[in-house]
């Protein structure tokens, strides 16, 4: 029986865990000699005052929303795939390489081909570690982790040795024909008349990302594959006896999650940096597990707790802009946050049952 | 109000990046006026920073390292009205000023000054990441070796092959001991904040170092031999100070323009020779009236001073 | 608290007005909104051997393990021979003189026999000194107990009973004066249990006090000089073994008179549905589960499997729904089923009309974090039926969930809770009830009661028998011998991965039974 | 490759596998308790920021190494907290904590020192120095013979030259480091402490019941972390290099946790697989060498990711099964 009405569960203990952490980032940035709600108030400012703010706000959460995703099909089947950096490490350089690979004449040509492209890297980063998991017992953080350091030294010999166009210094690639260019939400929203920053890098791949969130809710709620996903995330022995097979469902929860954290480069890779360039990813693979872990892997939560953590993220880089405080606290707010919400979740929720349970009994007490 | 973004390294890198600070904040003490500043921390935020800067008004915008190019060169037509500078490439808009430097003629005098100092015959290079720019420090070098002893032994290593190599000081030290122990006696590091390991271990092994682009010579004093500047902190002081609108187009800083030259002050006054500097004055002053002329790696891709 | 007996009662080996050696005082405890004992007191009399009965569930394990300090009580207070004694942790329990055997061995797997005797028992900081001394005492209480043991053996290579022995060692090894014993026979053949015994007697006459939880009448009924019946949490009745009856025992524990006939009409067989020829399993430690069973079940009759838990029941039932691969052959009304490959899983056996109702519903045969609607096509979700194109038919499935915990009284019926939720009887309705309705040419049913009190043992008893009466075949494996003879058409006896007979019900006894499940064929042994 | 190459490679290995070594073994006693640590690189991270800034401040390369292992220990608790008391996800705990310290150091080195999240260069007493065995040729005869210290190795025989470069002159830490290993040997199957230890980690419930407090025993596993971590970030930066600078750790405590399955949790082995996967990254540095040791040009990516590839091999089960303590990485609950 649930001690605490599913509301609790769901809004109550991740808000309450929020706001600890919350309340520490504010202590550290006091610590730190500057005025907390100064501070804030840029952050807000900056990610949601401007459209150019949004821009960044709704870019930075395209790529969580994608790897959030990622992690939360993977954890319905009970798998930590803690290699999403990876897998969208490969999916870009998947996205690059379709992107590079022909001269596109219309990106509504390129972008399907582009998100195969990264899905399918993607989903082949992950293979492996599902594979062992599922066949040799392999334990899938450990190999996600491996896989994660791997990536990038592909990545990273790929864009040093192979990509890099003759006579350039960057370790990156070429940038990708004009026909790959997706546009952006300020060519997007100017159809329908709204007026939207011209400079930020919000693009047509935030509309993919709000797709893929119904289209994941679909799969794990409302198909048989998700049913059975669930089912063998929450018991395998029962999975077992209903004839499902495990190794069907690790595999291809781990391809689905690959490829989704792969098809994140449509976003950063394609629709911004339109070139391949060394750690395009920027942590937003372990971000993913953050979004994940607040918005409880559900695609609904996932959208908000992304959005949430683009604000983090584009008013961090405002904070290092306009205040002395280094880029790195978003780092620290970030780690309190996967903190509060993940690891120390029983610390807000063991009071919070108590509460409950107190109530409970008081009623049950005056019932009777 | 004018704006300076740094590369990978941060601005204290003691180096490259450090240079550019110094020449700002010199701009800063001189006028009473203020710059905005911004440190990279990934490859993915080049053209945030840039277009953030040039979206809130920021005019100059400065910025150090070619890593800036390709993005610059995308976001310089958004905003005509804007002023950029680059420091290391040559992008090609109207309202931009490329800073190159010639680094071949000052790593070729710092070269004479190892050569001569060099007891074992063997000396040193230890370049950041492996690019044709820090060939040509490199090739540079060997030459002003090879100019002062042909029987020299340059032994070179590249950091990295990634802009991780502009900050792995571990690696540079490393490296550093294993010069040493093939005899090198001085080692000139051209990478940037990983040069602060190289320096360091040198100094342990009390051997002689040479620093870059900044005077490091203060780090270790008595143990840099010298360092080869790179005047960026005059590029950038002079950006600022020419403000919005200033000149474009490519400039080249080399010895004949005090742009690049070797380090001498309080520290290094003791163990550089009299001789060893005249030599190194008088070759200054050949290269800056054409009489002398150094390789350049970057103009053909080939070194005839030193196999990479 | 229904007194049946004046419990301070003398038994054999206690000195005249001692104190009791353990006595406890108004114990409660919750786990969050469960309430696993209430206000409990029981008093146990020193040198006795004092019985535990009562239905899963009911709180045995939790008091003793109260006792024994693994848990703390939330209210009351331990007495141990007279003085009140706080024991917050095992420690304590151990220090009171009190060795436990818990239901569920508490061993290191990967350590030896003699470390895991030592564990938490070290003489110093040092270990060297320790085992050489350990392993002599050892050695000195296993041959005074005939509990003979390697010390060097690793604990997962051994047998289960000889684990056990090393549960008892231990406790014996810290000096106990008090042994609890949770559930020691569930695993031990019959000639185990009674060595067990034996030694259990051996020490009560030494004077120390055992208590013994079972859920086998039997066995209380033997070896007992008192007994505590315990239900939902609370103690019920105290009673002198010698005064009491089985019958009376099984009432006090479910709280109303029992009635364990159940009304059938006799079988009429119709053609074999399910032919099972030379069937052998071999574990992953490749000891052999089943060594070559045949057996015949046809339409309209139960062949009931009976014996001691783990000689393979439990592997039958999972070859023939598909979870363990096998060799040998079955055939589905004359058609050969795989054994092997891709399509020896369960959802290949539900296509074959093959439905299952799972020994252990918590572990297999619900998602117990899945609502009851859920759980409902759990197994079947694959059915064209319950699907519309790509998607699942949720709000059909929920209509049909209605009406089936309609039809098996579930309570509450609401479709929507979560399995965990229900109760263990309403779960185990859950699971007949999906099992039941895809109206299948087989059933295979295991313990399909236990953990469920009477009145829904009643309701699912009559659910498998009308089954049966519609002309299908059912499979039913059971521990409990009263539940095998009262729903069989035909009983299968199994024993060490085999068949050791089939007997008829109306042309046999418990004892026969009793035997058989003991390894003992008619021929050598029988009365 | 000759001689004296060969020396200058395995005296390399031997300073880059100290910090692998003592993070290895940390994470050996953590797990061998049960709990999984994926934060190991929080921990040495903290511990050379705040070794580096004390030592440099106080100028003393002990207060420093003291208060780099009082942080380490902070950070080991947090960890215990979320994973011991409250229970939480050991994994995600160790995630968060690799943030929180990756940021945490620069935020508070800009505060304190304005140098763009690094320490000042650390000179003098602040660094720990080279020790120099005795009949070693080192810095000080070098001094008093008034010749360099290379010309005078360049002569010595191989054995002198061995005994000189390889096993003389390093910091104390790499000595304390390669004690441990027999050291955490002995504490785990010799002594009481660590049958306890070995135990918990298999089935917490067998320890719980024979009287042994599970928590406390996890907690004391915990407190070894902290002050492992702590020395092998306090080396990195004091002994390593000459002060910290940002994310200097670079994965090492990944690796030091690939070693540690590697090594499949017993400490001996833990040392073979630190010496190999720090012979790596020297490897990795001299890529002279590597060319000479192979026929075809390595690429260093390859040889950079040597560890984590061995690691998955060895993970996958094809060369001896990696079996990880039972009851490692779950929280031991009693009451639901
Ligand atoms: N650790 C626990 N956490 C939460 N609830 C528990 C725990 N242990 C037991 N319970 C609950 O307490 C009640 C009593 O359980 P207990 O194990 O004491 O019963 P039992 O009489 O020993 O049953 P069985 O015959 O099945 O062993 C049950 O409802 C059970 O689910
Ligand atoms: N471990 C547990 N956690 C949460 N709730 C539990 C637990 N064990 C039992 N319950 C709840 O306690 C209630 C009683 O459960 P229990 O299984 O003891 O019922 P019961 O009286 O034995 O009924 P039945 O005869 O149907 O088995 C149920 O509502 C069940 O949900
Ligand atoms: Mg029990
Ligand atoms: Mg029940």
């Amino acid at each position: 029986m649930d001690v605490m009405p599913k509301w609790a569960d769901v809004v109550l203990v991740p808000v309450v865990s929020l706001l600890l952490a919350m309340v520490i980032s504010a202590l550290v940035i006091l610590g730190i000699g500057e005025d907390p709600w100064a501070a804030l108030k840029l952050m807000v400012q900056g990610s949601f005052g401007s459209t150019y703010g949004w821009g960044y706000t709704l870019f930075y959460a395209t790529n969580f929303i994608f790897t959030g995703l990622a992690f939360a099909v993977a954890s319905h089947a009970s798998m930590f795939n803690i290699g999403a950096e990876g897998q969208a490490t490969l999916g870009g350089l998947g996205v690059a390489l379709v992107c590079l690979a022909l001269p596109w004449p219309h990106w509504a040509l390129a972008l399907p081909a582009a998100m195969v492209g990264g899905a399918l890297f993607g989903a082949a980063w992950a293979f492996l570690p599902a594979w062992l998991a599922a066949k040799r017992g392999s334990h899938i953080v450990i190999t996600t982790i491996m896989f994660n350091f791997i990536g990038a030294a592909v990545l990273n010999y790929m864009l040093v040795n192979v990509m890099r166009p003759a006579g350039s210094m960057d370790p990156a690639s070429a940038k990708f024909p004009d026909g790959t260019n997706l546009p952006s939400l300020h060519d997007i929203l100017a159809v329908v008349g709204i007026p939207f920053s011209k400079s930020a890098p919000a693009n047509l791949a935030f509309i993919i990302a709000l797709i893929a969130c119904v289209v994941v809710w679909l799969l794990i709620w409302r198909t048989r594959f998700g049913f059975e996903l669930r089912a063998y995330g929450k018991s395998e022995s029962a999975a077992v006896y209903a004839g499902i097979s495990p190794t069907k469902i690790i595999v291809v929860a781990m391809l689905i999650s690959g490829g989704l954290a792969g098809m994140m480069a449509v976003n950063n890779v394609m629709g911004e940096a339109e070139r391949l360039v060394l750690n395009s990813v920027e942590g937003a693979g372990f971000i993913g597990i953050a979004v994940a872990l607040m918005g409880r892997n559900h695609p609904l939560g996932i959208l908000l707790a992304a959005i949430l953590f683009g604000f983090l993220y584009q008013g961090g880089a405002e904070l290092a802009l306009w205040m002395s405080i280094p880029r790195e606290l978003i780092v620290v707010i970030q780690g309190l946050v996967i903190l509060f919400t993940g690891a120390l979740d029983n610390m807000v929720r063991m009071p919070i049952e108590k509460i409950f349970l107190a109530i409970r009994r008081s009623k049950q007490a005056a019932g009777e | 109000e004018p704006a300076i973004i740094f590369d990978l390294g941060g601005k204290f890198d003691k180096s490259f990046n450090e240079s550019a600070y110094t020449g700002a904040k010199r701009w800063a003490d001189k006028t009473g006026g203020t710059f905005r500043e911004i440190e990279m921390q990934s490859e993915a935020q080049r053209e945030q920073a840039l277009r953030r800067l040039a979206e809130s008004g920021s005019n100059p915008v400065v910025m150090t390292g070619f890593a800036f190019g390709n993005v610059l060169a995308e976001v310089a037509p958004d905003y005509p009205d804007t002023s950029f500078a680059i420091i290391d490439m040559v992008v090609d808009q109207p309202n931009v000023r490329s800073v190159v430097f010639s680094e071949h003629e000052g790593s070729y005098l710092v070269g004479m000054l190892a050569a001569n100092a060099s007891k074992s015959g063997t000396v040193g290079f230890i370049g950041g990441m492996d690019i044709p720019l820090i060939r040509k420090f490199a090739c540079g070098y060997a030459e002003g070796v090879k100019a002062v002893n042909p029987d020299a032994k340059i032994i070179s290593n590249m950091t990295g092959t990634t802009p991780a190599a502009w900050n792995d000081p571990v690696k540079g030290s490393e490296l550093t001991k294993a010069q040493i122990s093939q005899g090198a006696d001085v080692v000139f590091a051209a990478a940037g904040g990983t040069g602060v390991g190289v320096l360091q271990a040198a100094a342990d092994a009390e051997i002689l170092s040479i620093g870059v682009d900044s005077n490091q010579n203060h780090l270790h004093p008595g143990k840099v031999l010298t360092s080869m500047v790179k005047r960026v902190d005059n590029a950038v002081e002079k950006a600022f100070d020419d403000g919005p609108g200033f000149e474009t187009g490519i400039v080249v800083m080399g010895v004949s323009n005090q742009g690049v030259g070797f380090a001498m002050d309080e520290n290094n006054a003791n163990i550089v020779d009299a001789n060893w500097k005249e030599a190194a004055d008088m070759a200054a002053e050949k290269i800056a009236s054409g009489e002398l002329s150094v390789h350049d790696y970057m103009a053909d891709n080939t070194c005839p001073a030193l196999e990479f | 608290m229904k007194d049946l007996a004046d419990t301070s009662g003398q038994p054999p080996g206690a000195a005249p007005n001692a104190p009791p050696a353990i006595e406890l005082r108004g114990i409660s405890k919750a786990f969050g909104p469960v309430q696993a004992n209430k206000d409990i007191s029981l008093s146990v009399a020193k040198g006795a051997i004092h019985g535990i009965i009562g239905e899963n569930g009911a709180g045995k394990s939790t008091l003793m393990s109260i006792l024994y300090g693994f848990y703390k009580a939330d209210r009351g207070e331990i007495l141990i021979n007279g003085q009140v004694t706080q024991i917050p942790d095992s420690q304590a329990a151990i220090a009171a003189g009190i060795g436990m055997v818990f239901q569920h061995f508490k061993l290191v797997e990967n350590f030896t026999v003699l470390e895991n005797v030592v564990l938490g028992a070290e003489e110093g900081a040092l270990l060297r000194t320790t085992m050489s001394n350990a392993r002599k005492h050892l050695t000195e209480i296993a041959e005074e107990y005939e509990m003979n043991v390697d010390p060097d053996a690793v604990i997962e290579e051994i047998g289960v009973g000889q684990q056990q022995r090393v549960e008892i060692l231990k406790s014996l090894y810290r000096n106990a004066e008090i042994l609890i014993l949770d559930e020691p026979t569930g695993v031990l053949t019959p000639a185990e249990a009674d060595h067990l015994f034996r030694i259990l007697r051996g020490l009560r006459d030494e004077g120390k006090t055992i208590i013994l939880i079972t859920h086998k009448l039997r066995e209380i009924m033997d070896v007992t000089d008192t007994v505590s019946v315990m239900r939902r949490g609370e103690m019920t009745a105290t009673v002198k073994t010698a005064e009491t009856s089985p019958e009376e025992l099984a009432e006090l524990m479910v709280g109303r008179k029992v009635l364990l006939r159940v009304n059938k009409r006799p079988a009429q067989p119709g053609p074999t549905v399910l032919k099972v020829e030379n069937l052998r399993v071999v574990d992953e430690d490749k000891v052999e589960r089943l060594k070559g069973v045949s057996l015949e079940v046809r339409a309209g009759e139960i062949l009931g499997i009976a014996g001691v838990a783990g000689n393979g029941q439990s592997e039958l039932l999972n070859v023939l729904g598909g979870i363990t691969r096998a060799t040998g052959s079955v055939q589905i009304n004359g058609q050969e089923i795989d054994l092997t490959g891709k399509h020896s899983d369960g959802r290949s056996r539900r296509k074959r009309g093959i439905s299952h109702v799972p020994e252990d519903r918590q572990r297999a045969g619900l998602i117990m974090d899945f609502a009851a609607w859920e759980n409902m096509v759990f197994g079947y979700q694959w059915d064209p039926a319950l699907n519309t194109g790509w998607l699942m038919d949720n709000a059909g499935i929920k209509a049909e969930t209605e009406g089936k915990m309609e039809r098996f009284d579930v309570r509450p019926p609401n479709p929507q809770l979560a399995a965990k939720s229900f109760s263990g009887g309403n779960q185990q309705k859950i699971v007949l009830a999906r099992e039941i309705e895809r109206n299948p040419d087989l059933l295979l049913v295991g313990q399909p009661t236990r953990g469920v009190d009477i009145g829904a043992i009643e309701f699912i008893h009559q659910q498998i028998i009308d089954l049966r009466d519609a002309g299908k075949a059912i499979l039913l494996v059971s521990v409990e011998l009263d539940e095998i003879m009262g729903l069989s058409d035909r009983i299968a006896v199994m024993f060490d991965g085999q068949i050791m007979g089939e007997r008829l019900p109306d042309e046999t006894n418990e004892g026969e039974l009793g035997l058989l499940m003991a390894g003992v064929t008619s021929g050598e042994g029988a009365r | 490759m000759d001689f004296s190459t060969l020396i200058q490679v395995l005296d390399s290995t031997l300073r880059l596998a100290t910090p692998l070594l003592l993070a290895c073994l940390a994470g050996l006693f953590s797990e061998r308790s049960g709990i999984f640590d994926i934060g190991l690189e929080a921990k040495m991270l903290i511990s050379a920021f705040f070794s580096a800034a004390v030592a440099y401040t106080s100028g003393s390369v002990w207060l420093g190494l003291l208060a780099g292992v009082a942080a380490s220990m902070v950070f080991a608790f947090i960890h215990g907290l979320a994973s011991i008391t409250f229970r939480g996800n050991q994994l995600i705990s160790g995630v968060a904590l690799n943030f929180l310290a990756s940021g945490m150091t620069v935020l508070i080195a800009q505060s304190w020192f304005q140098q763009g999240g690094r320490t000042p260069s650390l000179i003098g007493g602040a660094r720990f120095e080279g020790v120099e065995l005795p009949f070693a040729i080192g810095p000080s005869d070098a001094a008093a013979a008034g010749r360099p210290l290379n010309e005078m190795l360049s002569e010595a025989g191989p054995l002198q030259l061995f005994y000189s470069e390889l096993i003389s002159g390093h910091s104390i830490l790499v000595y304390i480091a390669l004690a441990a290993v027999p050291a955490t040997w002995w504490i785990l199957f010799r002594t009481r402490f660590g049958l306890r230890l070995r135990a918990v980690g298999e089935n917490p419930a067998a320890v719980d019941t024979a009287g042994i407090s599970v928590v406390g025993l996890r907690y004391a596993a915990i407190g070894i972390v902290g002050i492992l971590c702590g020395l092998a970030g306090a080396y990195l930066a004091t002994g390593l290099q000459a002060g910290f600078v940002k994310d200097m750790t670079a994965g090492r405590g990944y690796i030091a946790l690939a070693a540690l399955i590697f090594a499949k949790w017993r400490p001996w082995h833990a040392l073979g697989a630190c010496l190999l996967f720090g012979l790596l990254q020297a490897l990795a540095l001299r890529t002279d060498v590597v060319e000479t040791l192979f026929p075809f040009k390595m690429p260093v990516q390859l040889l950079d990711s040597l560890p984590y590839i061995l690691t998955v091999v060895i993970l996958a089960g094809f060369v001896g099964k990696a079996i990880p303590p039972r009851a490692g990485g779950q929280p031991y609950v009693k009451e639901r």
